[in-house]
């Protein structure tokens, strides 16, 4: 709808501030959401130019440099296989950061889709997919991911399984929270209005609903961004999640299950764990900021 | 409302045994069997291995098994661990009373601080302490608990001496004493605040602002205009007001704690249904998972019904139909 | 308001008061049950003066793993409950450190290793009072061939006369068991096989305690699980199963009343190991060979190292099981080339490996037998794979092995692409994946193209059992090791009806000399004559699997131990440590 | 699906003048759900079986209390809710039971302007949008610029600056939100509008600009209306017509003069002289009414009005009466005139 009015005679025409705009400009005010946002997107660009970064090979063990400590050569020291420890925390944040992405997204989609449409729609189709839900929500979660795991682990990448494990799984409560906002935002007359023009329902969901129940997605996309990477990292910890081979924040901080790893090899362990929690902090800052800027009551 | 409650009750039939075809299922579809792993060749034969097979019926058709285990489940027989070699029943109900104490020492850990620190920054808000109290909560939301647990492991036990590493109590103290009682406290301790550090974080943030909105609504100006003490406005008052919606986090919080505790009870090795679930995962004692899971079920049921009823009892506005 | 802050406060600093509080409490009484030895000690030193060890103190050792099943001997499952009950219960015979049978509670003689007549010592007394006699071993060698018998020992007891007809309810007795006196009994044996002592199940049960118990409900009961009796230094005096077990003297032993007080077995997990010993809470413990180092260095504690029996091995998938005829069925195409199995083994660069992951722990060996036992070949007698790469790319090369495409990688001699998929077991343990890595980068610096394959546990001895007799393999090449006992007949994992038999080895020549072995025909039944020829077998056979090379052996491990300094009188060897009852903590060390 | 009955109802007020909108016994029930098994223990019937028509070109005006089902007829009637039992034939066709994408077809003809200009709105679209939406939605596509300049001009038309399609409805005072969603229910040039109390959520200054707007529009686009207010004297200025509903049925049915000057029903009457009048001078004796309305979900029985009515016989508590015509084009509900 915008690349209308560019190539229109009306361009000079004074356009609105969308409640989008509104929101932006809150944000960006914000000063510890855009310090997190910053960190965030520095880790993450690290994180993905991992190899353009460093040369150093992250599974290659070397017999001759295990466990050193921190220098020049290597920033935050060796691991227990000899290998860098900076170089494999910009590798396993690709992979922990790839978790958590791609779990947020596909868990955003199936909940939103599901959500909508139970609110929507209400009635029969309501109850059934919220007791398919609950059910869902009931599920052992640690005995689903050892047993995916297993059947699929000649045939399918060890980090694709855990994302499938861990999304498959956690849609339950995005479900339950856009359906009740679902529920709330139908009663508002804009959408009758919509029905009563003609619009048909997946129109009314996308197209109506969906937009002015997006704060709240988005606000629970970063909390669950947020859960995904300690999801990943607490099963990777407890031996179950990210195959070892690979390394992954969660791999790494399970260097610290050794004991003489983690009283003598601090920089194993450490940089991991500290890179995380500020990870999980800055997204909560930034799930903050994003409540606070797509606050309705700014534009209603 | 107790008709309500009934018909939750019995709305959970289904979903259980639903859940409970589920977890069967994946019990099934689980590689390996008690009887694999490593095995002392010169002490153990084949043949051993295969009776054992046989007395645990894994070689019968499989809706034959299902359809036994869930009723002797029904009955209260839920089945023999092999790895313990004992009633799975006794077994749970000899971990059950650890994982309970260090669910309501976590609990009330919780509630303790919580209420301290909520309640401070509540009435002195956007003062230093208030800061602090918040960064102190950002700040416990973004620990993960196994990461809280390496640390506080690292320093508290070993560098300081002060907490036990493993067990839930000392060695050679009489049950019932008081240096037991101690020892078992002090064993619970640190888990018990590591499980429950999340938890503290959202309940303090809550009481916080709820304090903060209460302490401007009408009732408390007309409290004031009459010249009620601050104090008084503020414990009988506004707290009165703020508690009732945490206590519908109770539920929530049961939900918490199950899952909560299989990572806390690992980090610590406490003895509890945690850390025998996760062995009977890895072992395969599949009488022992199922159960384990089937009843952690039942109590993520119970604890969302209790949400729902706590929350009808303290809104009367939202009615239980 | 002042009065939150306050609550606030006070809370905080009644938390720091208690943790400080607990800190010191376990010290005090520490100090307390110190103080209360030294008294004892006072007075047993004045009657002793300095002629022998100390008395008293407790003394506490580690396990890693806390026992799940019965403790009793009889009937436990895993190594967590032998833990506990060796202070408790004995054997009847016991092994010198070459791990030859040596009399211990009985003595015994046999003329053609079919007849064997046991003789008792008199006075051995159970830890309730009773004299130990021979109807004690009757009822455990009857419960063990018991139909109801829910244990794993059936086979100690398989090869007596008499024994199967008991199982299937035939016969009411053992046939092959004859009682001649209290002291003295008579057990007759199927066949003439030179192993049947060393097979043979020698540990009693108590008649008084045991006698009228259904053989059902024995592994329920408590007296089997926990609150087990032997005729040990030691007696169960308290436990909180699955965390500890506190033991304690029994006076009337009978080597003699044990030094220590009592004894303390307690579950520390590895990862706390190292900070029990530094507070002093673990006196004794076998510990990882990774953590020795580290164990070492604490004040007070010394690592004691003593031959192992286990050994760690890579094996190639070379055909696969019949599980309905229980034998070898077939073998697979990949690796059948022996050329190229020597030249994987010349490729590993096994020193340093043992150096990085085991400690140093370990000797590296090149036939499957720990050198500590008596039938381990010279290492003289055997190619010794020195790591060689260049050898291992000569062979490959001479193999037909050869990079025909440019790739990098070596083709098979018919010019296809010739991948290995390495498999290791995954416990959640980092250093499992590096240290498969480390292997099959060896492989790689020969140009062979190889891959780690980590596998869950559980998943993994599952998948090594399986046979999947069409296509290939889901491990070809996997990692494994074995722990051997006393017996040195390695038969079980290595003849082609062997299910333990991972490689799915199939070749006559072994199973003809390991046959022979044991057969008293061949090897004769006078002592020494037959140890020799038996030597001489074993290390033929430990010949032929060197050459062969459908495992390639890695390294034998060492038991390695750390101990508080303040424990003395204790000895180790391949065979475990000196009697308990022997150990004592010095005087001056137990205040 | 016509039956010979309807064909004569058809016949017969073809004869007569043209009906756009003919309503027949219109109910709307609401389940209460209830009981152990959530079994359906009651209705809430907001609306109980209402009849009327009405004719090309007119407005008929529906007046009553809040919560005396008014809405509610009107969604139904719009095939917002389902109907429970009744006809709705429009323009002859019968639209009762037509769903899916027959309904949405039919939608092109009947159009409604909402309540709440704040609600009626998505915030989160362009003016724009929100009005070219009905016309992309019945794919009468014509090629941006031109959807763009009928837009303009329908925007230009409800009276509202051009830039207005640039924004959005939090920029907007309520009595231009209201235009928007006029010009958004005009956009498919419809046959039928229903007004759900336009202006009752405006300012008093800006309901009289928004009525003669839609007086204006009315003849602008040949429109009919059904006018919906609980405000008589809005009503009265509106309509041609006018019916009264009290508890989910009409009880009053005349032409705006007639139901002013004479009111029948003791209800109409009571509601005629609570209007305030504007002459002070003009004193005139107000009928309070006693108690309250019953619910919708166990109405009294016989006349639903007889709890409160002044002039209620013990007969009223058992007959219900129905709506009958006592003067040419004047229908009354009430046994006072039978």
């Amino acid at each position: 709808m915008e690349t209308v009015t560019k190539q229109d005679n009306t361009k000079k025409m004074k356009r609105g501030t969308s409640p989008w705009a509104i929101a932006r400009k809150k944000f960006v005010r914000n000063k510890i959401a855009m310090i997190s946002l910053t960190y965030l997107v520095l880790i993450a660009v690290l994180s993905f130019l991992a190899p353009y970064i460093t040369t150093a090979d992250i599974t290659r063990v070397n017999l001759s440099s295990m466990g050193l400590s921190p220098s020049a050569e290597h920033w935050l020291g060796t691991d227990k296989g000899g290998r860098d420890v900076f170089t494999r925390l910009l590798y396993g944040g690709r992979v922990s950061l790839t978790i958590g992405i791609s779990c947020v997204l596909i868990v955003t989609i199936i909940g939103t889709f599901i959500g909508s449409v139970a609110g929507y729609f209400g009635g029969k189709v309501d109850s059934v997919l919220m007791r398919f839900t609950d059910f869902i929500l009931n599920f052992p979660f640690l005995i689903f991911v050892i047993v995916l795991n297993s059947i699929l682990f000649r045939h399918v990448d060890g980090v694709i399984v855990l994302i499938i494990v861990i999304s498959v799984l956690s849609w339950g409560g995005i479900a339950r929270l856009v359906r009740s906002k679902v529920l709330a935002e139908k009663e508002n007359e804009y959408v009758l209005a919509a029905i009563s023009i003609g619009t048909k329902p997946s129109k009314v969901i996308m197209k109506h609903l969906l937009p002015n129940i997006l704060s709240t997605i988005i606000v629970q996309m970063t909390i669950s961004f947020a859960s995904m990477i300690v999801a990943e990292t607490g099963l990777s910890y407890l031996g179950f999640g990210v195959p070892q081979g690979t390394p992954s924040w969660g791999n790494m901080l399970s260097g610290a299950r050794e004991i003489d790893v983690l009283q003598g090899m601090p920089w194993v362990w450490a940089p991991p764990g500290i890179i995380l929690v500020l990870t999980i902090l800055s997204i909560n800052f930034i799930g903050e900021g994003v409540k606070d800027a797509l606050n309705p009551k700014s534009y209603r | 409302m107790i008709k309500y409650i009934l018909r939750r009750l019995l709305g959970m039939i289904p979903m259980l045994l639903l859940i409970s075809i589920v977890v069967f299922s994946l019990a099934l579809a689980m590689p390996g069997d008690p009887f694999g792993g490593e095995i002392d060749p010169t002490n153990t034969d084949p043949e051993y291995i295969e009776r054992m097979r046989e007395e645990a019926g894994l070689n019968d058709p499989i809706p034959e098994q299902y359809v036994r285990w869930i009723t002797n489940f029904v009955q209260g027989d839920f089945g023999k661990s092999v790895k313990y070699r004992y009633d799975v029943k006794d077994l749970i109900l000899d971990r059950l009373p650890n994982t309970v104490f260090l669910g309501i020492m976590s609990l009330i850990i919780t509630y303790i601080v919580a209420f301290s620190m909520g309640m401070y920054a509540g009435r002195k808000p956007y003062t230093k302490m208030d800061h602090l109290i918040g960064g102190f909560n950002y700040f416990g939301l973004a620990v993960p608990s196994y990461i809280a647990g390496i640390v506080a492991i690292y320093f508290f036990s070993f560098k300081l001496g002060w907490i036990p590493y493993t067990g839930s109590v000392g060695v050679g103290l009489e049950p019932g004493t008081l240096e037991y009682w101690i020892s078992r406290f002090h064993h619970v301790l640190v888990p018990a605040i590591i499980l429950g550090l999340m938890s503290t974080a959202s309940y303090t943030q809550f009481l916080r602002n709820d304090i903060i909105e209460n302490s401007r609504k009408d009732f408390v100006r007309t409290a004031r205009a009459k010249g009620t003490s601050e104090s008084k406005i503020y414990n009988s008052h506004i707290l009165r007001n703020s508690i009732i919606p945490l206590v519908t986090f109770l539920g929530f919080d049961l939900v918490n704690l199950i899952s909560g505790a299989v990572i806390t009870e690992a980090i610590f090795n406490y003895p509890g249904l945690g850390t025998l679930l996760l062995d009977s995962v890895q072992s395969r004692d599949y009488a022992v998972v199922m159960t384990i899971v089937m009843f952690s079920s039942l109590l993520v049921l119970v604890g969302n019904l209790l949400a729902d009823i706590l929350y009808g009892i303290v809104d009367p506005r939202i009615r239980l139909e | 308001m002042k009065k939150s802050w306050l609550w606030l406060a006070s809370m905080l600093l009644v938390l720091a008061l208690f943790l400080a509080a607990c800190g010191d409490s376990d010290e005090e009484e520490q100090e307390q049950d110190d103080t209360e030895d030294t008294e004892q000690q006072d007075d047993t030193e004045e009657t002793e003066g300095d002629s022998g060890p100390a008395q008293g103190g407790t003394f506490t050792y580690a396990i890693a793993s806390g026992p799940t099943g019965p403790l009793d001997v009889n009937f436990y499952g895993s190594s967590s409950e032998a833990e506990v009950n060796q202070f408790v219960q004995e054997s009847l015979i016991d092994y010198d450190e070459n791990l030859e049978p040596i009399p211990y509670i009985a003595d015994w003689e046999s003329e053609d290793n079919i007849n064997y007549t046991f003789t008792f010592q008199e006075g051995v007394k159970w830890h309730n009072g009773d004299e130990l006699t021979v109807h004690d071993w009757v009822l455990a060698l009857e419960t063990l061939a018991h139909p109801d018998y829910t244990g794993p020992r059936w086979t100690n007891v398989a090869d007596i006369v008499g024994a199967v007809e008991y199982r299937d309810g035939e016969a009411d007795s053992i046939s092959g068991i004859n009682v001649i006196s209290d002291y003295e009994i008579e057990i007759e044996f199927v066949e003439a096989k030179v192993n049947n002592l060393v097979n043979l199940w020698t540990y009693p049960m108590n008649t008084t305690v045991y006698g009228d118990m259904e053989v059902a409900d024995m592994e329920e009961d408590a007296l089997i699980r926990n609150e087990i009796i032997g005729t040990g230094p030691f007696t169960m005096k308290n436990y909180r199963e699955g965390e500890y077990y506190e033991l304690e003297k029994f006076e009337d032993y009978w080597q003699g009343e044990p030094n220590l007080d009592g004894l303390v077995v307690q579950v520390v997990p590895n990862d706390s190991v190292i900070g029990a010993l530094e507070s002093g809470q673990v006196d004794f413990v076998s510990i990882a060979p990774r953590l020795a180092e580290q164990a070492g260095e604490v004040e007070g504690v010394s690592v004691v190292t003593a031959p192992g029996l286990s050994y760690y091995y890579v094996g190639f998938r070379l055909g696969y099981y019949d599980h309905e005829e229980n034998v070898i069925a077939g073998q697979y195409d990949k690796f059948q080339n022996k050329l190229l199995r020597q030249a994987m083994w010349y490729a590993l660069d096994r020193e340093p490996w043992v150096e990085e992951f085991f400690g140093g722990y370990g000797e590296v060996i090149n036939a499957p037998v720990p050198p500590a036992h008596w039938i381990a070949a010279d290492p003289a007698d055997l190619n010794p794979y020195e790591y060689d790469p260049e050898r291992a790319m000569e062979l490959l090369d001479e193999a037909g092995y050869i990079d025909v495409n440019d790739d990098g990688w070596r083709e098979d001699p018919d010019g296809n692409e010739f991948t290995i998929e390495f498999s290791h077991y995954d416990t959640g343990d980092p250093a499992f994946e590096t240290r498969a890595q480390a292997f099959v980068q060896n492989w790689q610096d020969v140009g062979l193209n190889a891959t780690v394959n980590m596998v869950e546990v559980g998943l993994y001895y599952d998948t090594l059992e399986e046979s999947d007799p069409t296509d290939a393999p889901d491990f070809e090449l996997f990692f494994g090791g074995w722990s051997t006992g006393v017996d040195p007949d390695p038969s079980g994992l290595w003849t082609s009806d062997a299910l333990w038999n991972y490689p799915r080895f199939l070749n006559e020549e072994s199973d003809q000399l390991l046959a022979d072995a044991l057969n008293v025909d061949i090897v004769g039944t006078d002592e020494d004559e037959q140890k020799a020829n038996r030597q001489q077998i074993y290390t033929e056979w430990q010949q032929l699997i060197n050459d062969e090379a459908p495992m390639l052996i890695i390294t034998a491990l060492d038991a390695v131990y750390a101990k508080q300094d303040r424990i003395k009188g204790f000895t180790i060897d391949v065979n475990g440590w000196n009697n308990p009852s022997e150990w004592y903590i010095e005087a001056e060390d137990q205040e | 699906m016509a039956t010979t009955e309807e064909l004569n109802k058809q016949t017969q007020s073809n004869e007569e003048t043209e009906y756009l909108l003919e309503v027949n016994n219109l109910k709307t029930y609401y389940p209460i759900k209830g009981g152990f098994f959530k079994k359906t223990v009651g209705h809430v019937k907001a609306v109980d079986g209402i009849s009327l028509k009405i004719k090309k070109g007119e407005t008929f005006g529906l007046v009553g209390e809040s919560g005396c089902g008014k809405s509610t007829a009107g969604r139904t009637i719009l095939r917002l809710n389902k109907p429970t039992e009744g006809q709705i034939l429009f323009d002859g066709k019968d639209i009762t039971n037509v769903s899916g994408s027959n309904l949405r077809k039919a939608r092109q003809d009947f159009q409604m302007v909402f309540q709440d200009p704040y609600a009626s709105l998505n915030p989160m679209q362009m003016v724009g949008d929100i009005v070219s939406e009905p016309i992309l939605n019945y794919n009468k596509r014509k090629n941006k610029k031109e959807l763009k300049k009928e837009v303009m001009e329908l925007l230009n038309r409800v009276g509202l600056p051009e830039d207005a399609y640039y924004k959005y409805a939090h920029e907007f005072s309520g009595g231009q939100r209201q235009r928007i969603g006029i010009a958004r229910s005009l956009a498919l040039n419809p046959k039928l509008v229903i007004a759900d109390e336009p202006v009752s959520a405006l300012d008093v200054s800006v309901q009289s600009q928004v009525l003669n707007l839609l007086k204006d529009l009315q003849d602008e686009f040949d429109l009919t209306y059904l006018f919906i207010a609980h405000d008589l004297s809005v009503v009265k200025h509106m309509s041609d017509r006018i019916g009264v509903m009290y508890l989910g049925g009409l009880v009053e049915v005349a032409d705006k003069d007639s139901l002013y000057d004479e009111p029948l029903h003791p209800y109409t009457k009571a509601l005629i002289s609570a209007i305030p009048e504007p002459n002070p001078q003009l004193k005139k004796e107000r009928i309070v009414l006693e108690g309250d309305v019953p619910s919708p979900s166990n109405p009294p029985t016989g006349c639903p009005f007889h709890t409160r009515c002044p002039l209620a016989k013990p007969e009223c508590a058992e007959i219900k009466p129905t709506l009958k015509e006592v003067k040419p084009g004047h229908q009354v509900a009430c046994i006072l005139y039978d």
